[in-house]
């Protein structure tokens, strides 16, 4: 596995490849650069692999307990106060427990709240139902003020989590899901707030990914190139606000749009880039997501084979549109 | 950590304040020394901090009218605690509502809005004209406070979020040195609800001496009486056992108020839980002591009832 | 008002024209057929007129104070033992304050729980951002085993109450919004679980409309018929799971599709048919929803004029796409 | 609305459940009557629920090298609680989990599944074989309690769930005159979560004395000691200012176990709150007492050093 000069950062080591650790790891220059930013944990300090956070800013650092509710209030108190609070928290829990706390002293008051979600999709895949997250885009993109980020990789979660120092309201970052192999984002490449990246041009269709998914799309295009199919890819990493423009720009210059994303079909990336499209103009869509049902049981690479989560999936979605 | 006592001794029984809307600035100087002069002022006080909660609660109605009703049950119990927090207790700046030092105020159980909108008024963080605009299109005042309002601290509205957010605050000024005091005004049947009770805990395992919940326990709720819902006695026990420093008083006795409040924390490295013994619709007859006037209509002629009762024009 | 012999019914008489007094009457009747059936209320006994149900089966009643995630747990455990609760609540706080309790202890357990939610969308427009429910179907819709209904009028209510008679899962009946001022259903009709109703034909353009919308779509019809313009209205009252085709045909036979309902963009009724559209059938679509903000303060109507929640925002949305 | 005496007492000091797996359809048979046999049957008893808890440890030890790891703390100090419902208290029938007149239990700390799974297939709900498949693809016996496995009464893993739907099922009970008794298992730092008050409110206000809560109190959570997360101290307080009749007993213990059971409900129109206190990890001397073992990985190496502990092969 070779990433290059820049694999040496001590971050990138200390995320072992996990994004839910990469948001620690950005925590700690945070809070280097920040004086106001505040760690709170529900019973999650090592999740997010916040125990340096804790030992270097103790007087910075709030411990909620397993009280997700009580995590978001607070923050939002903290935050009418100047400070700017940083949850870690899990992603099944905090979406859906803490959702109308989200909605009313976060989204509403329009707090600089920052949340970081681990565990989102299917990460969890031995824990069962009430542990997946996959519905926590359509919760978080339900509402109004936020920003929804699915990082694609360690080092997008890195540069994600750095550029909520530039955000001043709610946002909802969305770690977990698949570890790629090898990076798929340059480490260089900095992070634009609601600019898709194109990882790989192509204008014979557009796969629209995020976080997990974004690595497969890229090897379904390495696939499809191989057949002479010129598949475009965007990493849509942040959801809201949306990137129009390129979606807009990708259905006019292919001849569909696949999206991608560890999340159910409704009312996520494939939902939100569906309303756009439907309005402004129609294009064919495939939707690589997971089924309208509670996944099974099993080890997370198992039930993305079993729901279609692959390189594959995307493929046969790609030469459907092309076909 | 907690609001210096000094600080606090000094903005105790202040007489401008009571005579001048709208000048809390004010409020760190003429303080009185002697025990004579301070009980002669703690009587006027008193009186004044009575007049100003008349005048609140003719404003409230007068919102209620505006809107074409409201709740009357919840602003009504809650106005004689919101007098003497704006007009004795809270340091504010109402002419610069965002002072980072000023005490903080959030009101949990929002749907008592038509009271903060009158004492915030009162107070002259908003013009008095707004009360005429209760529930209006586009009105910055309506049911459930908005942030936007200048002196309101959170919106709120839905049940069981003020407690968590006020925990927030406190720690918020922990973290920053400061000394401000955060207040919130809990609804008794709102404690329902069980996020209160995480805050709660969380709250005295920090030992946020510097937080006040205010309990505004009027035993109703909105259906009926909260006894018949779901019952919270003993509630003192309730706050004791979750690590809370407890008094039970009088919430419509401005002495025992303004004692209360004075003698804030009531106990070192503990937060405060004030329960206040209230009548839901307090001063107007008609709307006392019943779930039908949690929330009812008001036109001209109610209002003009009400009015009466509260020695209004 | 003419709404023929039927109104005379005391059910209707007693509903005053709204749908959570509907619901309420027609749990009255539940009562009576169904000797399971179990009445919840959040301190909402008024909100959705139980009061005669409490009068009459004291026994099957439960108070659980104002304590929304603890209404959706009982009714959970309830249901394990052969009961079938009806839980009683407000829009704007069961759907968000519950969320996880419904995702977990109902969809996921597929336990018979029905839920009553009062007061959605805008209904109490002078209440604010709190108290406006414009993400619950984007929330309900999330998840998988979930029923969503948003009724169109009282009659609508009423039956589609009594239709949970014979759903053996989770329901989400959506109460609230604008009261029709007549009946845009018939009383006769009966209430089909998941298909939508043609209420006008015509095969220009197609309305799908839900809940308080579907009066001003049958306005917008009538109006647009003026112009010579034949506008198909389908009321799509079962939101989960969704009439896909009465969709597909619709967009085969007319030459776009205008969604219309009292909730947010993203994620609701305009967002369930362009995922659908997008991937079987790219249409135009228009979408007449709420906008991505938190609505001000004010009557519900003067919110309704504001944010084009309207009969001519409908008929401009149709001409826009037989233009 | 209770659960009968008579129907409870016929229950108590059964022999032949405790001796043959699979039967406890024969519960209701056996029932000693002299004091002297009684005594001498509890003896008894309680060796054969120990050999059971034994049993018990070394199948969840079992089950986590099956899935590579898994929450051996919290499933082991809930280990001989489980025993004694699951092999003493509890009307059940394996044969027909779904029995209406059984007595119900959630494991709302629901991350103790492999301790569920395991007292399941030692009674003989489930297949022994499928301890074996703790984990594994599309296996039913995953890291939470699945409602489709017989024997589960409720999807749990999320926190702070449990009790309100316990509180569901014994109002259930009471509301289709059933005798049967709920008992929930909540985990201690479980009951941060506010939903946990909300429900404890309401079952004591409904008095319901067919419920029993039993709190795992290990004093760990997840990231640490409880005490250094948010405090829950003083717990039994807690539960008492809430309307639960209380009692402490140390959760190893088995005699304390079963008298406690056998008592309930300690008084008649209220829940009872079982505070046990535990230790995380119980039974294995590198897992007790230690966050590091609320979760943690499970290898054979660390299998056999476990199982070596626990008198295994
Ligand atoms: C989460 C939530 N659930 C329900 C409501 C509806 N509601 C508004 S006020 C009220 C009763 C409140 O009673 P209490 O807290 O005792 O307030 P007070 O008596 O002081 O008016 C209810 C149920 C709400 N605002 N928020
Ligand atoms: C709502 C929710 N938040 C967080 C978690 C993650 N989690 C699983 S177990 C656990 C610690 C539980 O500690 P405790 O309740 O004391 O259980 P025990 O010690 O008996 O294992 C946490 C935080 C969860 N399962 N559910
Ligand atoms: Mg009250
Ligand atoms: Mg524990």
């Amino acid at each position: 596995m070779n990433m290059g000069a820049s694999t040496t950062a001590p971050w990138r080591e200390a995320s072992a490849n996990q994004t839910r650790l990469a948001f620690g790891q950005a925590l700690l220059a945070i809070g280097e650069r920040e004086s106001r930013a505040v760690v709170l944990s529900a019973d999650t300090q090592d999740l997010l692999g916040i125990r340096p956070w804790i030992a270097n800013w103790p007087d910075r650092f709030i411990e909620v307990g397993i009280a997700e509710q009580n995590a978001i209030g607070i923050a939002s108190g903290l935050a009418t106060t100047g400070l700017h609070p940083y949850v870690c928290a899990y992603a099944p829990f905090i979406a859906a427990r803490s959702m109308e706390q989200i909605r009313n002293d976060v989204a509403y008051a329009n707090q600089r709240v920052v949340i970081g979600a681990a565990a989102s999709g299917i990460s969890l895949g031995v824990a069962g139902g009430t542990h997946h997250a996959l519905e926590d885009l359509a919760l978080m993109r339900s509402m109004p003020n936020m920003t929804v980020i699915v990082p694609a990789d360690v080092n997008e979660a890195y540069h994600a989590t750095l550029a909520t120092l530039d955000i001043d309201g709610p946002v909802y970052l969305r770690l977990g899901g698949r570890t790629p192999e090898a990076p798929v984002t340059e480490d260089s490449a900095g992070f634009t707030l609601g600019r898709a990246s194109r990882l790989r041009p192509g204008n014979d269709v557009t796969v629209i990914a995020c976080g997990a998914m974004v690595e497969l799309a890229l090897k379904a295009s390495d696939a499809l190139k191989a057949e002479g199919i010129d598949a475009r890819v965007l990493n849509m990493h942040t959801i809201k606000p949306l990137d129009r423009e390129a979606i807009l720009q990708a259905a006019a210059e292919t001849s569909g749009i696949v999206t991608a994303e560890e999340h159910r079909f409704a009312g996520g990336l494939g939902g939100a880039v569906a309303e756009l499209l439907a309005v402004e103009r129609p294009t064919p869509m495939r939707m690589v997501a997971m089924p309208d049902e509670f996944a099974v049981v099993g080890p997370t690479v198992r039930l993305r084979e079993k729901y279609g989560m692959s390189a594959e999936a995307i493929v046969a979605a790609c030469k459907s549109l092309v076909g | 950590m907690a609001v210096g006592n000094e600080v606090r001794s000094a903005c105790r029984y202040q007489a401008r304040i009571m005579i001048t809307i709208g000048h809390h600035d004010c409020r760190l100087s003429d303080d009185r020394e002697t025990g004579e002069r301070m009980n002669e002022a703690r009587d006027e006080l008193l009186k004044r901090l009575e007049n100003e909660a008349r005048l609140l609660r003719r404003n409230l109605w007068r919102a209620l009218r505006a809107g074409g009703g409201g709740h009357a049950g919840g602003s009504s119990s809650a106005a004689d605690m919101l007098t003497a927090l704006y007009f004795h207790r809270m340091r504010l700046k109402p002419s610069e509502p965002d002072w980072p030092d000023r005490d903080r105020f959030v009101l949990s159980k929002g749907h008592a809005n038509a009271a903060l909108g009158a004492v915030l008024a009162q107070a002259g963080f908003i013009d008095d004209a707004l009360l005429d605009r209760f529930y209006h299109f586009e009105s910055p005042f309506g049911m459930h406070p908005d942030i936007k309002v200048p002196g309101v601290e959170m919106c709120t509205g839905a049940l069981g979020h003020g407690l968590a957010i006020a925990t927030g605050m406190a720690y918020g000024a922990r973290i920053q040195n400061k000394s401000f005091h955060t207040f919130v005004m809990l609804g008794d049947a709102e404690l329902h609800e069980g996020s209160n009770w995480e805050a709660a805990m969380a709250a005295a395992h920090y030992r946020l001496d510097n937080l006040t919940a205010i309990v505004d326990h009027n035993k109703i709720g909105q259906s009926g009486r909260i006894e018949e819902l779901i019952s919270l006695d003993p509630l003192a026990d309730k706050w004791r056992s979750f690590g809370w420093e407890v008094r039970e008083i009088d919430g419509h006795d401005m002495g025992q108020i303004v004692d209360t409040f004075d003698a804030l924390p009531l106990k070192k490295t503990r937060p405060t839980a004030i329960v206040a013994h209230t009548v839901k619709g307090k001063g107007v007859s008609f709307a006392e002591d019943t779930y039908l006037w949690h929330s009812n209509s008001v036109d001209d002629e109610v209002h003009a009832r009400a009015l009466k009762e509260l020695g209004g024009a």
